[in-house]
């Protein structure tokens, strides 16, 4: 080991690249090219970039899994396939995209790549311990295939006790040790993101001149760091119980399997903002930018931000109203998750301010912006009639809650991550993608989305329950409706892998700023030479100094 | 109600005062859902028209005080969802506090049967007979996995816990036959396990009681238990395993491996499922079922017997228990 | 913390930092961000432990009574010595006395060894007198209060999860006095010793807490 | 082996005797903390006796925090992240016993 710091570890200079071919034009990208430099890279910007492929693979066996449920739910009767094979389809479905796609998503690739180009360092905190939680996420990745290789598990994602401990005989066991081992690449992630934003911001860099995006981060990180834990515990536990049979989650030896459900949602609900809100960080960075005009209300959507991640602690009861939690505890929960409407209605508001009067261009990730505002809003608001005691005696555990959290899911982190992957494409790699393309998909995925998905509201209510191999037989029109959306949005899916693709060997050079926007990352060259910047970057008067002044930011910077 | 109306209904029946209330409650949580949302979606599209690149609009500020506005924003849309926050508690506290002179009818949930026991002692398998007028508790517990009892009419469902009682009390006063689901994912046959509720009036129930709930409902609660149990899974023709057919086995003659016949009667029946090692049959098959024994309760197997009894063939077997499809809404 | 260092005690700069401030600041902030986790960890346990004791006070205590006390207080005063050697060792580095630094850090990660040797021949103690209730082919002792099962599986949960966690504390221990035990070690890498230092204590801490939660409050 | 204290100069011997000063205190403390919760935990004096037991260890980890661990000579930063877990803690107890307490 040569001179390097603390505990995680520093970035150790590659001894290929001496310090001569920093000046020149020498992008992180074309830097070195050698297996052994990607795999073995400590550049945050790089790793950001293994990140992408990988869960980009992750997003494509989950999506497979779920046009094998669309497919199963054409018919009621089951016809198609059987029980157990519809039952492993929903779950591997759940498993892959909520721990290998939806939670590592935006923060492991876009944050990775931008914090530390946003705040203006070389890197983040710990480069050897971000490399670290890549290799941690494919190893625990490694083992959840094996379980799928095998065979699979029909345990739905929640993994609730005794069906998963003590009744199913599929691979739950290595399912449950992936999932387990995933959480530490979350937690380090969490870890370094958290002493990146604290300690190394540029001078000047304080911390009401951050992005948005950095903040979203960082509240995002805090949730990393105090609720992944918890669900590590009770994985552990988990585990314990299906090998040797401990007892604490098994009514057989007097356990209490509500108690997993309590630690389970302490992590998972949480999680929920550990999705959302790295996609409000990329929404606040795309629509000032596509607007020309300063963020409305910055300092309230950066405090809201905080704000969210706390509240999300305090609501996990209401995923238990049904399943004999008492009900003290129900009214609890019920109360305070109306709390989370607040800082929900501060991001949503601000956005729609932030358009007003201002000078708006219509590209790809403006379009998927505005997509993502519309569909988060329903989905919020449908968590609400959720969260309502009575409504939710009725509507828990249907296709309501199945399109209520895909509505904020798919149409709140997959079109944020869409529309932020198109707004840094040109960062990423110094290529610009089809625009024409790049519209055409995102209406057809804001398209195919609202068919797929809301006929599963009225569904839900009209009393179809979720994870349901077969279904009666009154329920098939909207289900038909609903699967026939979900072709629509796999076509969605795929223009986007193929033309950013193509963009990265015949698509235009990208200039640095190809989007006239604000922020640290924008004063680079497209791509980035490896430390970032080739001198040090002048940190702005104010955040998003577009041309176009809200009244507001003379109010406050004067 | 014919099935092609059903396909395009909105709004699911509501038999009791609280599902009323209940579609009440949503259908003004809509309309609070639609005051906040559309003004949103309308400003974004009138914006994204109103002040696109080049377009000669009014861009100077606006003067607002965003201090103002902000707080607005934030607190009147929540103050308006807390009304729905006390009007839903209210309802839900009703609805778990059940009336003294409640029915108690049990439920017992298991992979993957319901099975529910009334007052005067008639059991049913997967479907349930109510009265109406009268408020009934559902006594709910699990003998295995967590389910839930789902019965969208109602609008109510609650967990079956394997290791205590919930409770779910409804008063219905409108009659029919509605569906009646396990909501609570428990394994392989979640879906299938599930049935019918059918509200009476009084007389017509203590009919259903002494009549229809003693006979017609046995040969369907066998018909259930030979599913749940998994009977079906392989004595079922076409099934992978290949297992010999029941249909039409009572009675009559059995080859056994050690040369002997016997008559497949009912002491023989309940020894093989209890005991399937014994008694080899002939043919060679490899003799793979597991054991019953300890894990059949003497009165449903007594129940399966009598199904075993009756079962002719695969097709009059279904139609014991079956109910026209489109009688249930 | 980086106050009263001694000359030619300090730390090499990594690339990446502007500062040994800021490099240092980071380190210590990456350390404290980790405890969190493990006390969310530990603290999910214990909960559990609350939780099972709320629902089968009896069988709790009637399971509580079966462990080993003495053993456990006799570790809480091993790692109590450790945390005073660990402190100790945290001080000569800021002196700058290698030596007795180095020294320091091997009877740290002896007593920790001490600690590890203890829990297994309590472990040892608890399968003779049939408390292994997760073995699955052995007669447990409560037999008779199945729901003394969950308390003693948890204990093992508990104590295996701070046993892993202290034997990976020993390795790194030891692998960093092998490197300390070069000369110009602490110029270079003063504050591993104080980053470590707070993991160790941690430790402790965990274990201060296991030890009424699990062995005194249910007596 | 030789004492290593004899060869130290008068100097190094007060330099040694003021930065062990604290931690040799903090050893002790502790120890007479959990001598008491030793001997309460063996001789069960009362019912409520675990409030008690739980209030000295509350103590001891205050200790450890506070002084081993010296976040008292911590910025405000750090003090912050220390409690921090802590205060999740309480969340996570807290709100699941409204459900335990009230069943």
């Amino acid at each position: 080991m040569s001179a390097s710091g603390s505990i995680g570890g520093t970035a150790r200079r590659e001894p290929h690249a001496p310090e001569s071919t920093i000046g020149r034009k020498a992008d992180y990208l074309h830097a070195e090219s050698t297996l052994r430099s990607w795999f073995l890279t400590t550049d945050h910007k790089r790793i950001a970039l293994l990140y992408l492929a990988s869960i980009t693979g992750f997003f494509v066996i989950g999506a497979v899994a779920a046009g094998v449920v669309r497919l199963a739910l054409v018919v009621p009767n089951g016809a198609i396939m059987t029980n157990d094979t519809y039952n492993k389809a929903f779950t591997i479905h759940g498993v892959v995209m909520v721990w290998f796609f939806l939670i590592p998503s935006i923060p492991a690739t876009f944050g990775n790549f931008l914090i530390p180009l946003m705040i203006g360092a070389k890197d983040l905190a710990f480069p050897k311990l971000n490399l670290t939680s890549w290799y941690v996420f494919m190893a625990g990745a490694l083992f959840t295939l094996v379980s799928v290789v095998l065979g699979g598990v029909d345990t739905g994602w929640t993994f609730y006790a005794p069906l998963s401990t003590a009744f199913s005989n599929t691979w739950v066991l290595p399912a449950l040790i992936g999932v387990t081992i995933v959480g530490f690449s979350s937690i380090l992630t969490g870890l370094n993101f958290v002493v990146t934003i604290h300690t190394m911001r540029a001078p000047g860099m304080t911390w009401f001149k951050l992005p948005i995006f950095v903040w979203a981060h960082y509240a995002t990180s805090l949730i990393f760091l105090l609720a992944t834990p918890v669900i590590t515990t009770a994985l552990i536990l988990l585990i314990a119980e299906r090998a040797f049979h401990v007892g604490v989650f098994d009514p057989a030896y007097g356990g209490d399997p509500v108690l997993f459900q309590h630690l389970f949602w302490f992590y998972s609900h949480p999680a929920v903002y550990i999705m959302v809100l790295p996609g409000m960080g990329v929404i606040s960075e795309i629509v000032p930018a596509f607007a020309q005009k300063k963020l409305f209300g910055y300092r309230f959507v950066a405090y809201a931000s905080i704000g969210l991640a706390s509240v999300t602690f305090f609501v996990w009861g209401h995923h238990m109203f049904v399943n004999g939690q008492s009900d003290l505890a129900s009214l609890v929960f019920s109360a305070l998750s109306f709390a989370v409407a607040v800082p929900s209605a501060v991001k949503v508001y601000n956005w729609t301010a932030t358009i007003h009067k201002g000078s708006l261009r219509l590209d790809t990730p403006m379009l998927y912006a505005m997509g993502y505002i519309g569909l988060f809003v329903l989905g919020g608001l449908t968590g609400l009639y959720l969260a309502t005691l009575a409504i939710n005696q009725h509507i828990h555990a249907t296709y309501f809650v199945v399109a209520h959290f895909h509505y904020i899911m798919v149409g709140g982190t997959v079109l944020a991550f869409l529309g932020g992957l198109h707004f840094w494409w040109p960062k990423f790699t110094g290529r610009m993608y089809s625009e024409p393309w790049g519209r055409v998909s995102a209406l057809l995925i804001f398209l195919g989305f609202n068919v797929t998905f809301f006929p599963q509201f009225i569904l839900g209510y009209l009393g179809m329950p979720r994870r349901y191999a077969t279904y009666p037989a009154e329920f098939q029109l909207l289900n038909v409706l609903s699967s026939a959306g979900a072709t629509i949005l796999a076509a969605g899916y795929i223009f986007p892998m193929l033309y950013l693709v193509y963009s990265l060997w015949f698509g235009r050079k990208a200039p640095a700023n190809p989007w006239n926007a604000k922020g640290l990352e924008w004063e680079t060259a497209s791509p980035p030479p490896t430390h970032n910047f080739l001198t040090p970057p002048e940190v702005p008067r104010i955040p998003y100094d577009y041309p176009i002044q809200a009244k507001e930011s003379r109010d406050q910077h004067g | 109600m014919t099935p092609s109306h059903e396909s395009l209904q909105l709004w699911p029946a509501a038999v009791s005062a609280t599902a009323t209330e209940t579609d009440l409650l949503i259908l003004a949580f809509t309309v609070l859902t639609l005051l906040l949302t559309v003004p949103v979606f309308v400003a974004i599209t009138y914006f994204a028209l109103r002040y696109r690149e080049g377009s000669e609009a009014d861009r100077s500020p606006s003067g607002i005080r965003s201090n103002l506005i902000e707080i607005s924003w934030m607190l009147i849309p929540f103050l308006l969802t807390l009304i729905f926050f006390v009007w839903g508690a209210r309802l839900y506290i009703h609805s778990r506090n059940a009336p003294p002179d409640a029915m108690v009818v049990e439920a017992i949930g298991r992979q993957w049967m319901w099975k529910f026991q009334h007052p005067t002692g008639q059991a049913e398998i997967n479907n349930l007979h109510l009265p109406i007028g009268q408020p009934i508790r559902l006594h709910i517990i699990s003998q295995d996995v967590i389910h839930a009892l789902y019965l969208p009419a109602v609008r109510l469902q609650v967990a079956a816990l394997p290791d205590r009682y919930t409770d779910l009390w409804f008063k219905a006063d409108k009659t029919g036959t509605y569906h009646l689901y396990c909501s609570e994912y428990c394994g392989t046959d979640h879906s299938v396990m599930g049935g019918e509720v059918t509200f009476m009036n009084p007389g017509d129930y203590q009919e259903w009681l002494t009549h229809a709930g003693a006979q017609q409902g046995k040969v369907a609660a066998g018909r259930a238990l030979y599913e749940a149990y998994g009977c079906a899974g392989c004595h079922e023709p076409g099934s992978a395993v290949k297992a010999p057919s029941l249909a039409g086995l009572y009675g009559s003659p059995v080859k056994l491996a050690d040369g002997r016949t016997v008559t497949a009667d009912e002491g023989w029946l309940r020894e093989k499922i209890l005991n399937p090692n014994g008694d080899r049959l002939a043919g060679g098959g490899k003799q793979i079922m597991p054991s019953f024994a300890g894990r059949i309760p003497a009165d449903e197997l007594t129940t399966l017997i009598d199904f075993l009894k009756s079962y002719s063939s695969p097709a009059a077997g279904k139609a014991a228990d079956a109910t026209p499809a489109g009688s249930t809404r | 913390m980086s106050e009263g260092l001694a000359d030619g005690v300090g730390i090499v700069r990594a690339e990446h930092f502007e500062s040994v401030a800021q490099q240092r600041e980071a380190a210590t902030l990456g350390i404290w961000a980790w405890l969190i986790t493990e006390l969310l960890l530990f603290s999910a346990l214990f909960l559990v432990a609350l939780i099972t004791r709320i629902q089968h006070p009896e069988a709790t205590v009637a399971a509580a009574k079966h462990l080993k006390f003495w053993i456990g207080a006799t570790n809480t005063v091993v790692l109590i010595c450790s945390s005073l050697t660990m402190s100790m060792a945290i001080e000569f580095s800021r002196m700058g006395w290698q030596r007795a630094m180095v020294r320091a850090m091997l009877a740290t990660a002896a007593l920790g060894g001490l600690f590890l040797v203890l829990k297994g021949y309590e472990y040892y103690a608890d399968w003779a007198e049939h408390m292994m209730p997760f073995l699955a082919d052995r007669p447990f002792a409560l037999a008779e209060t199945p729901a003394a099962r969950l308390f003693v599986n948890l204990y093992y949960v508990a104590t295996i999860l701070h046993a892993v966690h202290l034997f990976t504390g020993i390795a790194l221990l030891l692998g960093m006095t092998w490197m300390a035990a070069k000369a110009g070690f602490l110029s270079r890498h003063q504050n591993w010793i104080e980053v470590y230092g707070l993991y160790w204590h941690f430790i402790d801490l965990v274990w201060i807490l296991a030890f009424p939660i699990l062995y005194v409050v249910n007596r | 082996m030789r004492n290593p204290l004899a060869t130290l100069s008068t100097d190094d011997r007060a330099l040694l005797r003021k930065r062990l000063r604290t931690p040799v205190l903090t050893f002790l403390a502790l120890l007479a903390l959990l001598a008491v919760n030793v001997t309460l935990g063996a001789t069960l004096p009362f019912a409520q006796v675990w409030i008690v037991e739980l209030a000295v260890v509350a103590v001891m980890v205050a200790l450890i925090l506070l002084v081993s661990m010296e976040v008292i000579h911590e910025p405000p930063l750090i003090r912050l992240f220390s409690g921090l877990g802590f205060f999740w803690v309480a969340i996570m107890v807290g709100m699941t016993l409204t459900d335990y307490l009230a069943r």
